[in-house]
């Protein structure tokens, strides 16, 4: 057997010290009737075919286009040096530090994580990860329902979409209330979250709102009145939750500043491959106050017995494995070596780094926007965004498979992801980050011109 | 500072220094954020550390070390299956056609990845004998939320609104019965026979119309065979509940028993515990659920489908609308699903077969080396599958050393501890999965090493309270880490200094 | 087994069990050999030992952890230069573009990998101030011999045949009179003035018509820049002689000094020291050897060539009679090489004369530190360049406590040894050099303990005497290893047992 | 400065302690008249832009075609381990162990290196590696001259061209004769070594010879008389010389069983990457009674203080940092790491792996050969090969160059390579290893009858 260490001799032996005469009579404890038949997979395959096999799958994916797509996926430089340290066997074949005196590595790196995220978010107490960014999501607004006792949550349709799906998911399951805000129609704000209607469903007594969940940026891109929104949602008793990129949180505000309660979001920016959706990071904090509700392991600094300072798993009343179905959550295996590469990634960047990394992003989708506007694709929305940003494109779906066969992938097709908000029906959400070149950019804006020729839509919005 | 010299490191905060590191993108433009309004950005930047590449890499070479994990040694950790995490999978997750692929990219452009998920969608369906199976959920527990939402969501299609528990045995794992409650639903607890099987008769009495499902891990946390499963799923469908396979010891069973064909609605499979991708000190993993005809309509969105041509591609939004939703962004954590893809694609199906009975030998030979010595109480005779249960019990009584005690000595000898205190149905509890990738000979010095601690509990006790004597550090102050809890270092706050470079 | 319990490994030959492991490449039809006549077959089996992955891993993973290195800590080996090794190097080696390219395979399929080699060339070129440089030479001591043999075919082409010595001061390295040797020359050894530079007198009375060449290192081994170079070199070249400067103290001029405008006539440079190739416990390195325009015609062959097209190719056989012909089967450690040329690029000229800065100015900084504590002897006063020397002789008189024991008590302190007891003319010599990627902190902890190991051999010699008392072993019998060399494990024979899998 | 650790702070800080103004103070021993100016060379460049220069220039290269090359370096499937194992900073940041209570990991490894090689070889003394194949059989043929007080050795033209050529470039500098022997003109041994040629030259009584160096296989593949080359070498007091593959050794009769008295060969084979020619290893291995003759590193077992088993470089006193002008050669810097590789792959293949890896090998090169021979390339030589042998192709250089252009590398232009061996002028050396597949093979066959049309050449030697 590949990876075995047992010889037919060493078969033998064990057989004949359990006293057996075979294996089989080891599952003589399987009534015969279910007992099953030999399983028709194909035969064992040596690591070299192996390594065939899987260099021609790869190979039929295409993952070199001049891209422009995020939508909650981001591609970032990662350092050599961060792949290197996670592909050291003592991190990545440990299981949870469940002994902690020889764990301490693992332990140790979760608690630097909490504090580089607490120092990002502005908020005190992190977890030591969740899934990913909509399941993170998707806790914190069952955070605010066992905080407040309520059990309706008002959502931002400025979220991404599949954000918003998850957590309708979940709250199915546990019988909460989702209701989405609406976005703003037009003027200079909009596309972004509608305070007006925010306050709106605020105001309803008998319905009183356990959570107030915008994005920051939005999924569109745009920057969200963070502060506002948390004010209003204060003033209804109700928590405030901001759903962050947590790159962008080397510039932007961070959640502790305008008054979360609880900060959820993807971690996949800071430094993850894409991999096709996962393994990501959720991050998922929040204030002191809320310590106890927060679901999944968190990791404390303590001492040993001759006082030297170690790390340890803390607070594991939440956790199912002590509380069982009066835990915080059923959340076990976590995603720790994704924390850890997040901490790998921002400890080489350092902040000056990070920086760099957010004001190149802003300066390429500058230079995109720019570009995208003089070939006839101009913003969809007046607002401030960072990096990311839609415009507008007459029959996006098929500019976009046209752009394709010319090898730029034009970011997403909005009408298709969020068919039901028919004020981006005709947009097309891109993105630059700073491993985005200008030749990219070039190659989108001619092969777009080549491609709607003529066709340019009227600028629309604040650009109006 | 490893090879000699101490051991423990400073934070990594400790280690910064104003002005150090950088270099590492192209500078921006100096006007690149003047366009972000001034109220939308943060007044002092993150306390971030700075380090040049030499402390990074230091850091995180000897913080390493500090850690056991199976690359260095044994790790009989019952439950977790602690196998081997081969190489060449970790190799296969970094190619850059994987690892580069964007989760939204049109499905013209993944080609190789939806073929790769889908078939390994095929092997698992094989494995289990079901008819479908989602790879979406990040881990068991995930998996198992998704699971009993699909229940839920089957008896609320019947319109069967009343169906309000769960039936979970007492030795069942902690995310059992908070799944049940995540899902909106009441935990019924099961008690135990003696032989380690659920106590049919309280099963039977709990078993009712209220009944939304049964959650059954099999084999059990005790590492036992659940020898009256066919008796329990009948009448568990009697009653028109639905019923659950925790999956977790899947690598006990493989073709041996296709919980499909016994007649389960619906299983996780812990990929990170039965096919071995790694851990991480916590995770990733996936939880992959596989369900038969009853609950195929209901499996999360987007599902991976083969088109009549050849070409794969992911459902549509709301092509399927008896979908429970999504359950997580994006379609699934492909680069952990890629690794288990390589690991059944290595073993083949001959390959799986020898990794159970190799395990089972393995547990049952280690079992019969502890039983044998007298040193230990098992509490469940006969043979066990790929785990079993050994007490201190006994030790305890006669010489005050505890469990707990135990596992901290074993540290001292070069392996890790069990999973212990776990189930929490027996005492001083200790479960042990040795794996079917150790060795016979680490198979005898483990057991050697536990004979000897025993014998040492009688001759030497201090020396076990007091173990680990070994390790970086010795057992630590857990009831001040949690009565004043310290979850965060607290940095000097960043400054808005020039770059350094 | 490192977190915990016992460090030391058995010999891979221990680990192993005939039967285990294999089934990595496909299984051959069993015919295959038979064509190969049975008097050439072997009639054994080598017993190479038999392991699953687990066990391989595990060896490695565990034996590494018993070693220092620079990702561990500080590495201070004067004249070894054991300077941060950065991760993207090695990124890039592994490209399979780079790593799978043929050595022989022709010009149009390598443009990437010639093109990266001649701007590597391009780029010692105004580092030394030399006129052309050959990339093959696989280690300093590889590019001394080569410069040696380029000086032999330099005089034998003019047919000065008597030219049949190497001056060589007393302070250098043991390759250099080697080198002489290999070449077929006697080497002359120079002795030193009080401040370290060459004795002029002795050096003008041992020059003479039958001087080949005389082989300086600039900066010497003890870490001082030759201030008489000009002189000296002028008097070489009216004797008709040639001078070959040893460049493994490099680090220490990079912007500051280039050799070929100040005369030499060739040199070689450590690759593994000055541009932070790493050195992989022994080697690899990589001594590229650059010369002035007497020596280019000498050049090993193949070089490599730019057509005025912008193409790149190898020198073809022949080409060029006048060389000295192949030093190596293929063209050079093109590995370590472009790991070279990526920490080039990664510098700049400005990057490359910071780095000579920083060491200089960590290394003066070091120094002061220890002649204010007054701890230890200073033979040399002034500046230093990237090294300075230190000297346990007054420690010694006063305590016994030699500069090895002060080595040993270093390894507790979580530090590498200085190089110790070299160079050979100074007593209880310590040659340190801290490079410029440590931090001052770093630099401040290593004087730190110097002066309290100073200390502590007054006060406590024997725990000096002792140490190390926290490495994996303790001293080693050095004699009894010399006296009844075990140089081999001498496994249980092999078998022609049939495959295991 | 990239890498560096120093803020401006931290130089000022060392200056005032050191009491200089300014580092240039630190320079003032420089002689003005010496000083340089700055550096003509590029600006630093930030990893990110180093990442995408680089992988453009690998981009460059074809490193992917159906490469039928050997000649002295060869492709071998190398388990991903291996390069796992490598990549660990505990062993390619270290240097020379010099204090081996911290470096018992780099000495273990060495010493097991040494093991395993006296294994294969069937030789008792390994040294701790040589740079490459062609300088180990140089410092060989040194070690038969200091060894027998000799200088005159005898070389087969069947050893590798640029082995003989390092060996002259060595002998003309040390002032030592080498004479080639020449090869069998025709008949069942035709390619292989001239054993009555060399017979002739070692019966010269007034130029003794100190060593004759055979190789097995053959520069051209061939398996070559070594046992007895080996006798007449031994009976003329002489030393004989085998340099070797190593990888062929799972098969082929180890020197030490035909009575070699030194074997030196390259290591590449054993799983180490081409590279474009380096880093490679050269293993260099001799009986017992030569070990005071071996240069470079040796390690050996020893004990501890405390009586623990434990390694530690050895028998120093040949070395140059002992003996200096005397020392056996001026080795210092060796290919330690590389030796560790070989090791780490040895130890994941397994005595069967090894084996297959040679069966397989041999089994595709008979594939290869059949497929040529049909399409109009017939074998050279007669004799027994194991994976690599040459073909008669009219116009090789020309049809090399073609096949080069439809993807195949046709293996090596034997009339260029050695063109002072006429009898090979018509051949194309080519090779199969277990990497090669059936793909390539037909490729190579499809394109060859494309190229070569109608004229194939009539065969030639044993098969006339
Ligand atoms: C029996 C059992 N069920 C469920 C789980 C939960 O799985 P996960 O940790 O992947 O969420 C575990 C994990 O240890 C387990 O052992
Ligand atoms: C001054 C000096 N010269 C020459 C050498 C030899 O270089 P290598 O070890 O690369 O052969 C060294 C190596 O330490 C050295 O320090």
């Amino acid at each position: 057997m590949a990876y075995g260490p047992h010889t037919p001799a060493d078969r033998q032996r064990m057989l004949a010290a359990i006293g057996v005469r075979s294996v089989d009579d080891l599952f003589a404890d399987i009534p015969e009737a279910l007992r099953a038949g030999p399983l028709r997979l194909d035969p064992p395959e040596p690591e070299q075919a192996l390594v065939t096999r899987l260099g021609g799958l790869a190979a039929r994916n295409q993952a070199d286009l001049a891209s422009f797509l995020g939508a909650g996926a981001y591609r970032h430089f990662a350092p050599s040096l961060v792949d290197q340290m996670l592909l050291r066997g003592e991190w990545y074949t440990a299981y949870t530090p469940y002994q902690p005196e020889v764990s301490q590595g693992t332990l140790q790196s979760i608690y630097e994580y909490e504090s580089l995220m607490a120092e990002l978010l502005g908020l005190d107490v992190v977890s030591a990860s969740h899934y990913d960014g909509a399941t993170a999501t998707a806790e914190a607004a069952l955070m605010t329902c066992r905080a407040t006792r309520r059990d309706r949550v008002l959502i931002s349709r400025a979220i991404h979409p599949h954000y918003r799906e998850v957590v309708r998911t979940y709250f199915h399951g546990a019988g909460i209330a989702v209701e989405e805000i609406p976005l703003v129609a037009d003027g200079a704000a909009a596309g972004t979250t509608d305070l007006a209607a925010l306050e709106a469903l605020l105001a309803e007594p008998e319905r009183p709102a356990a959570g107030v969940l915008l994005a920051q940026p939005s999924f569109y891109g745009l920057l969200e009145p963070m502060a506002e929104a948390a004010r209003l949602a204060h003033a209804a008793g109700a928590l405030s939750v901001a759903v962050v990129e947590p790159v962008s949180l080397a510039v932007l505000a961070p959640p502790g500043a305008y008054g979360a309660d609880i900060a959820a979001g993807e971690g996949q920016a800071l430094g993850i491959a894409p991999q096709y959706g996962g393994p990501y990071l959720g991050i998922l904090a929040c204030t002191d106050a809320l310590v106890r509700q927060v679901p999944g392991r968190l990791v404390g600094m303590t001492t040993d017995l001759d006082g030297r300072r170690a790390y340890v798993m803390t607070l594991q009343a939440r956790e199912q494995h002590i509380r069982r179905e009066k835990a915080a959550s059923n959340i076990c295996t976590n995603q720790t070596l994704l924390a850890l590469a997040a901490s790998i990634w921002l400890a080489a960047l350092g902040p000056h780094g990070l920086r760099d990394v957010v004001a190149l992003g802003a300066a390429r989708a500058a230079e995109l926007e720019a570009a995208l506007t003089k070939a006839g694709a101009p913003r969809l929305h007046p607002g401030p965004y960072l990096n990311e940003f839609a415009v507008r494109v007459v029959d996006a779906p098929r500019v976009h498979r046209e752009l394709l066969e010319r090898g730029v992938l034009a970011g997403l097709v909005l009408g298709e992801a969020v068919p039901d908000e028919p004020s981006v029906r005709d947009g097309l959400l891109v993105c630059a980050t700073e491993v985005t070149t200008a030749g990219d950019i070039a190659a989108f804006a001619a092969a777009l011109g080549e491609v709607i020729g003529g066709r340019a839509p009227a600028a629309v919005g604040g650009a109006a | 500072m490893s090879a000699s010299g101490p051991r423990l490191q400073p934070t990594i905060f400790e280690r910064s220094k104003p002005g150090r590191g950088g270099g590492l993108v192209p500078h921006p433009p100096s006007d690149a954020l003047d366009r972000i309004p001034t109220e939308q950005r943060r007044e002092r930047p993150a306390g971030l550390p700075e380090l040049n590449e030499a402390e990074v890499v230091r850091h995180y070479v000897n913080l390493s070390q500090l850690n056991h994990a199976i690359d260095v040694g044994f790790y009989p950790l019952g439950s977790c299956t602690m196998k081997w995490n081969p190489k060449v999978n970790e190799w296969a997750a970094r190619l850059p056609g994987f690892a580069n692929l964007h989760p939204l990219a049109p499905d013209v452009t993944t080609q190789g990845t939806l073929q790769l998920l889908w078939e390994l969608e095929q092997i698992l369906l094989e494995v289990t004998g079901m008819r479908a199976v989602t790879l979406q959920p990040a881990a068991g527990a995930h998996g198992e939320l998704t699971g009993i939402l699909m229940i839920r969501a089957y008896h609320e299609a019947r319109g069967d609104t009343a169906r309000t528990e769960v039936l979970v045995p007492d030795s069942a794992h902690g995310t059992n019965p908070a799944t049940a409650t995540m899902a909106g639903l009441h935990t019924v607890s099961l008690p135990h026979e003696d032989d380690g099987g659920v106590a049919v008769e309280a099963f039977r009495r709990a078993l009712g119309p209220q009944t939304a499902a049964i959650m059954i891990t099999n084999p059990s946390t005790l590492g036992i065979f659940e020898s009256r499963i066919g008796e329990l799923l009948e009448a568990v469908h009697e009653a028109g509940a639905l019923a659950y396979m925790d999956g977790a010891n899947l690598n006990a069973i493989l073709g041996r028993f296709r919980p499909g064909d016994a007649g389960f609605d619906v299983m996780h499979i812990n990929t990170h515990k039965t096919f071995s991708t790694p851990h991480g000190g916590g995770g990733p993993g996936a939880g992959p659920v596989a369900v038969n005809e009853r609950l195929e309509p209901y499996l999360p969105a987007p599902r991976i489908l083969r088109d009549p041509d050849g070409a794969f591609r992911l459902e549509r939004p709301g092509e399927r609308p008896t979908s429970i939703g999504r359950m997580r962004a994006f379609v699934g954590s492909t680069g952990v699903l890629l690794r288990a893809y390589a690991y059944l694609r290595t073993h083949g199906g001959s390959g799986l077969a020898e990794v159970t009975d190799d395990a089972v030998l393995a547990a049952n030979y280690l079992k019969h080396r502890l039983a044998e010595s007298g040193a230990f109480d098992i509490p469940f005779e006969g043979v066990c599958k790929h785990e079993f249960i050994a007490s201190a019990s006994s030790i305890k009584k006669r010489t005050g050393i505890r469990t707990l005690d135990i596992a901290k000595r074993l540290l001292d000898h070069g392996f890790h501890a069990p999973t212990v205190y776990f189930p929490l149905t027996v005492d001083e509890a200790m479960l042990i999965e040795p794996t079917e990738t150790e060795s016979v000979e680490t198979l005898d010095a483990f057991a050697d090493a536990l004979v000897a601690i025993a014998e040492e509990a009688d001759r030497d006790p201090d020396v076990i309270r007091s173990a680990p004597h070994t390790a970086p550090v010795r057992r630590l102050d857990e009831a001040a880490a949690a009565r004043n809890p310290n979850l965060r270092w607290r940095p000097a706050a960043g400054d808005w200094t020039p770059c350094p470079d």
